[in-house]
């Protein structure tokens, strides 16, 4: 009997906990630290259509509670992830979500449009955290048109669900969530990081070679368990919770703020056994909040009839 | 296979400026078998720090299950392990990485280990398991100034050692590229770390040679994960071919990535 | 021979370190640890027209790194603040910058007429992070012909310069900016809080009565740092940072990203002692930084002609 | 004066189900002389905990400059705190508040110290002060369960003592409003400190008496400046008078705030 299983829009998962994309390559370094099939899906590592070397170094910066990332999305290029990357994954029974980024449409058009015909990818997520060059820059993410168009257009090419990866860095999420699942879109992620900066004293310089990165961590925590609050009570799509998760209480507190499932980024590097940690601990904490299955918990912090007092 | 375990703490002390010797062991040091290699320490279990700090081993004992490690005392996590006391444990992540390659040198060949200040440690169990080798080994140490300088007696026990120092407060003054000219020190095969500008200094005076240099870079995972770590790799064209100092290297031989 | 002196609209500081707005209550509190006179300014707790009890309690959660607040702006309104606390005030020779909130403009223009001709009140503080009930709940800080008009409307009637306290929570800190310079902001106070939500596992209910609070303390110093780089770059109007600062070095950090000030907020919670202790630290560091005055550290992370190096 | 200090930790132990038993000392206890005034405590170093915790004043020896604390191991920070070992410093601040006022009862009265769970380690002080001056003290003492239980026979020597736990493990069953009835305890004064719902049942039953009731809240500051801790005042038809648990309390007399 499973107390865990969540099933979503595409991932039939074993357990709510999926790494985060980004902090987790394409799953072959972990594999070495654990069975990857403890896990409820894998978010890989963005792809893009062309193959990245990222920014230069630095590329990572500590700050308190926290960590600026530039890493510049680095990585092999749709051909390099769909010849090398997916068959590796091939052997674990895990649901993949790739997420998919690009600098215009027609990038993660394309991208989408390959990726999500690969066997063992279940679904997209779409990260819209990036600059749009067509739009002079102007983040995918901060505007809920653009937001909305992206989405239509990867959802009309998508042989799997879409989930769209959010941007943090706006005055009101709640407008682009909506936007997005007017569109299409079949699930949400949320939160990407929060863009941030750190100043070496001594040379004077930003400490990232880039300047600015991407802030993730439990510093975070509380701006993404607000905006999933936000959001998961307007609109019908499940939300892929992250920002700061690590540990089995913070599970919970991301899906009482309305998560259906989560995502673990930063913790991973903290201690690359934090996924198979967290699950083996989730059924305990379950019992000692009286709390049958985990699903029950869903938006547990304004759906009344869930609680169990 | 464990990779990540509680060392207790053995030992710990100053042994020069800013400059700490931690001792510890565990079973997890049965697997700190390549010299070079490093670990991945989380400094103490609060929050506010969440990143591991890459420490080299320095010297290990298999029989025993010690490792020690050298470290310079510089930001917050340094600061933090350096109250650390004895009988207390920290967690470590690790051996990591790709060490030196003792194999390069064959018995009755000379190595020349060439360290810069806090690049020192991790050459202390290369020359050892050299030295048990056959293998005649000759070390150069570069530090800023004299109350910087450790290890020399311990170097010196398993072969000629030259300390250099930068304002010639200590040994001979200069940088360790002059002192191997002005000795005219003479070698088959070279293994160095330390900081970039050497490690730089080094290749362009001895990129004909078997030369290996451990390079340092940020690091987020330390297990190739991140891709924080990432170095260019020499004649690449594309611009896109990698290395990871986490995974492929810390260890590189001469040649192969971007200083 | 002073090295911490700071000249600023309005504000003849001594040294750039102010208590943050709400932080500090009205100074009667921290007279009882040290002398007021130490510090460069004292920016007061928000005032509005009328007296305000607040949100109910609880209402502040610790966070890792960081606490939510929704304090409410409890205050004793315009006539209790010019009656009972600034008179108190003026034994201490230290300018005071007044923050002021309010539900829609015309209790900004009422407040800060009043409050800018009391002698000791050497600035305005204008918290524009609040919603505007005109304009349907909206925060004037996120819309930048919003923040606009009010800050005109203030300028108008003020006696002494006005800063505008700019809101975190958007996608375009340097929109904003730009719009309330245009409008006659003085200079600018960046940040304000991130909002943000804590949940109570096994009540299911969010800590704060209010559910959501402001974020502040050190989790959220790269978002401050990035946002005052980004704006004291296009701005010709000094900035007034905080976000987190702790420290001597983090008030280094801020300047060097631009910030000509500096306020202290949630650390005075840590440390009631915190501003004595910076401002005594300050001369040490700059010493070991080769820095000769404070002010040259304004900006010195992209303004090279400064550094020493 | 000093506000703030470093104490030294001189005995830590557990002496009930998650309940610790702090002494430490300094020069800053001199000060530490009204009973029900509270510390702040700094729980360490690190900067994930940002907030103080205000823990109550359970006794003092003035003479030897130590004060004892007791604590409910509950969240993140007492639990770091409890990882404290003899010999290391805390950083406290304090005495913060109003604490209860001992002049309210003569000599010759009768004072009733009734505690609920950890409200009950303030009462401690205050029954030895209230001795001293020559009043009769009765204490009632609530628990959940028998494994909560402490403190029982230190307050046995200072005056009748009764025991009262909600699941009857221990004492009387029930709660300790029962046992004051049951009981049929008399008194001049009632003095109390415990969870909200006993402090509400306490001033229904005797809002005509002089009872005094320490207040507990979240807060920011703990010393008045941050408006974290306020709670209403009874009959304010404005709804914007308010008091500050951090230093118009904790303790305050019936009928003056809303509870
Ligand atoms: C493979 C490798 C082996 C190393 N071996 C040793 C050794 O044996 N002894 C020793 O003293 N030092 C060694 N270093 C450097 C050591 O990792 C840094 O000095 C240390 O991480 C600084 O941490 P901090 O908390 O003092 O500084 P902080 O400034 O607080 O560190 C902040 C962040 O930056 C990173 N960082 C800062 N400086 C460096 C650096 N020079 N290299 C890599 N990351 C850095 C930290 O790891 C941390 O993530 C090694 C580095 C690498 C990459
Ligand atoms: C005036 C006063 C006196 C107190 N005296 C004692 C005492 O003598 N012994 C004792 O065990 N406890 C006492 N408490 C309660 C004690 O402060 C909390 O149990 C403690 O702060 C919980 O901290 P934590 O780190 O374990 O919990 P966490 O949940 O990690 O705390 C998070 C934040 O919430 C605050 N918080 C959580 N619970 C409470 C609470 N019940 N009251 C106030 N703040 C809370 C914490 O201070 C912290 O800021 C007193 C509280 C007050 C207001
Ligand atoms: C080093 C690093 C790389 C990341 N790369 C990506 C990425 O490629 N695509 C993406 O959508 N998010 C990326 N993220 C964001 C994470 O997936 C996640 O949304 C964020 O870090 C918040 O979660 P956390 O606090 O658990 O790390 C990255 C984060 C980090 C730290
Ligand atoms: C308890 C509390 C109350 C605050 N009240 C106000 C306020 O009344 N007006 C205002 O402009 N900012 C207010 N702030 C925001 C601070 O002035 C400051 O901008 C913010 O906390 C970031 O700084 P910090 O991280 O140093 O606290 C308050 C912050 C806290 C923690
Ligand atoms: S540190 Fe993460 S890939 Fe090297
Ligand atoms: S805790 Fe700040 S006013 Fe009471």
């Amino acid at each position: 009997m499973s107390r865990l299983n969540v099933e979503l829009p595409g991932l039939s998962m074993r357990n709510p906990i999926m790494p985060a994309s980004g902090c987790f390559g394409f799953g072959k370094e972990y594999a070495n630290y654990y069975d990857l099939e403890l896990l409820g899906a894998i978010a890989i590592k963005a792809t893009t259509a062309e193959a990245r070397f990222g920014n230069p170094t630095p590329r990572v910066a500590e700050t308190t509670a926290g960590m600026l990332n530039a890493i510049g999305l680095q990585n092999p290029g749709l051909e390099g992830v769909m010849t090398n990357e997916l068959p590796w994954l091939e052997k674990f029974d895990v649901p993949i979500v790739a997420n998919v980024a690009g600098t215009e449409i027609a990038d993660y058009v394309e991208t989408t449009a390959k990726l999500s015909k690969i066997k063992n990818v279940h679904a997209i997520e779409l990260n819209i955290s990036c600059p749009n060059v067509k739009k002079g820059g102007i983040t995918f993410g901060t505007v809920p048109e653009i937001a909305a168009e992206l989405t239509k257009e990867v959802k009309n090419v998508s042989a799997v669900p879409v989930y769209v990866k959010l941007s943090p860095n706006v005055a009101d999420i709640v407008e682009i969530a909506k936007a997005v699942e007017r569109a299409g879109a079949d699930g949400l992620s949320m939160i990407n990081t929060l863009l941030g900066m750190k100043i070496d004293l001594r040379r004077r310089k930003p400490i990232l070679s880039n300047g600015y990165g991407g802030l993730s961590g439990p510093a975070i925590k509380p701006v993404a368990i607000r905006m999933i609050h936000q959001v998961s009570q307007v609109v019908d799509i499940p939300i892929i919770g992250m920002g700061g998760i690590q540990t089995a209480e913070d599970v919970v507190e991301f899906m009482l703020a309305g998560a259906s499932a989560v995502a673990v980024g930063t913790a991973n590097f903290t201690d690359p056994y934090v996924c198979p940690t967290i699950i083996e601990e989730l059924p305990s904490l379950l019992d000692e909040l009286g709390v049958e299955h985990i699903t029950d918990l869903i938006g547990g912090s304004y759906k009344t009839c869930n609680v169990h007092s | 296979m464990i990779k990540k375990d509680w060392l207790k703490i053995n030992h710990h002390e100053t042994i020069a400026a800013n400059i700490m010797e931690l001792k510890c062991s565990g079973p997890l040091v049965k697997q700190m078998t390549q010299p070079g290699q490093f670990l991945h320490l989380r400094v103490d279990t609060s929050d506010d720090l969440l990143l591991r700090r890459p420490i080299s081993i320095c010297d290990v004992d298999l029989e025993e299950e010690t490792v020690t490690m050298l470290y310079r005392v510089e930001g917050k996590g340094t600061k933090r392990l350096s109250s650390k006391q004895i009988g207390e444990k920290i967690d470590v992540l690790g051996p990591l990485g790709n060490g030196f390659p003792l194999e390069a040198t064959e018995r009755g060949e000379t190595a020349l280990l060439v360290g810069g200040g806090i690049g020192v440690p991790p050459l202390y169990n290369l020359s050892k398991q050299l030295k048990k080798r056959g293998v005649h080994v000759i070390h150069v140490l570069g530090f800023q100034s004299k109350e910087n300088v450790f290890y020399e007696k311990e170097f010196l026990e398993l072969g000629e050692t030259y300390v250099v120092t930068v304002d010639g407060t200590y040994g001979e003054k200069g940088f360790v590229t002059d002192v191997i000219k002005e000795k005219h020190l003479s070698f088959d095969t070279m293994y160095t770390c330390g900081p970039t500008p050497m490690l730089s200094a080094l290749q362009n005076a001895y990129s004909d040679r078997r030369l290996f240099l451990s390079l340092e870079e940020r690091m987020g995972c330390g297990v190739g994960a991140c891709f924080a770590c990432v170095c260019h790799v020499v004649g690449d064209e594309t611009g896109t071919k990698y290395r990871k100092v986490c995974t492929d290297g810390p260890v590189f031989p001469v040649g192969e990535v971007v200083l």
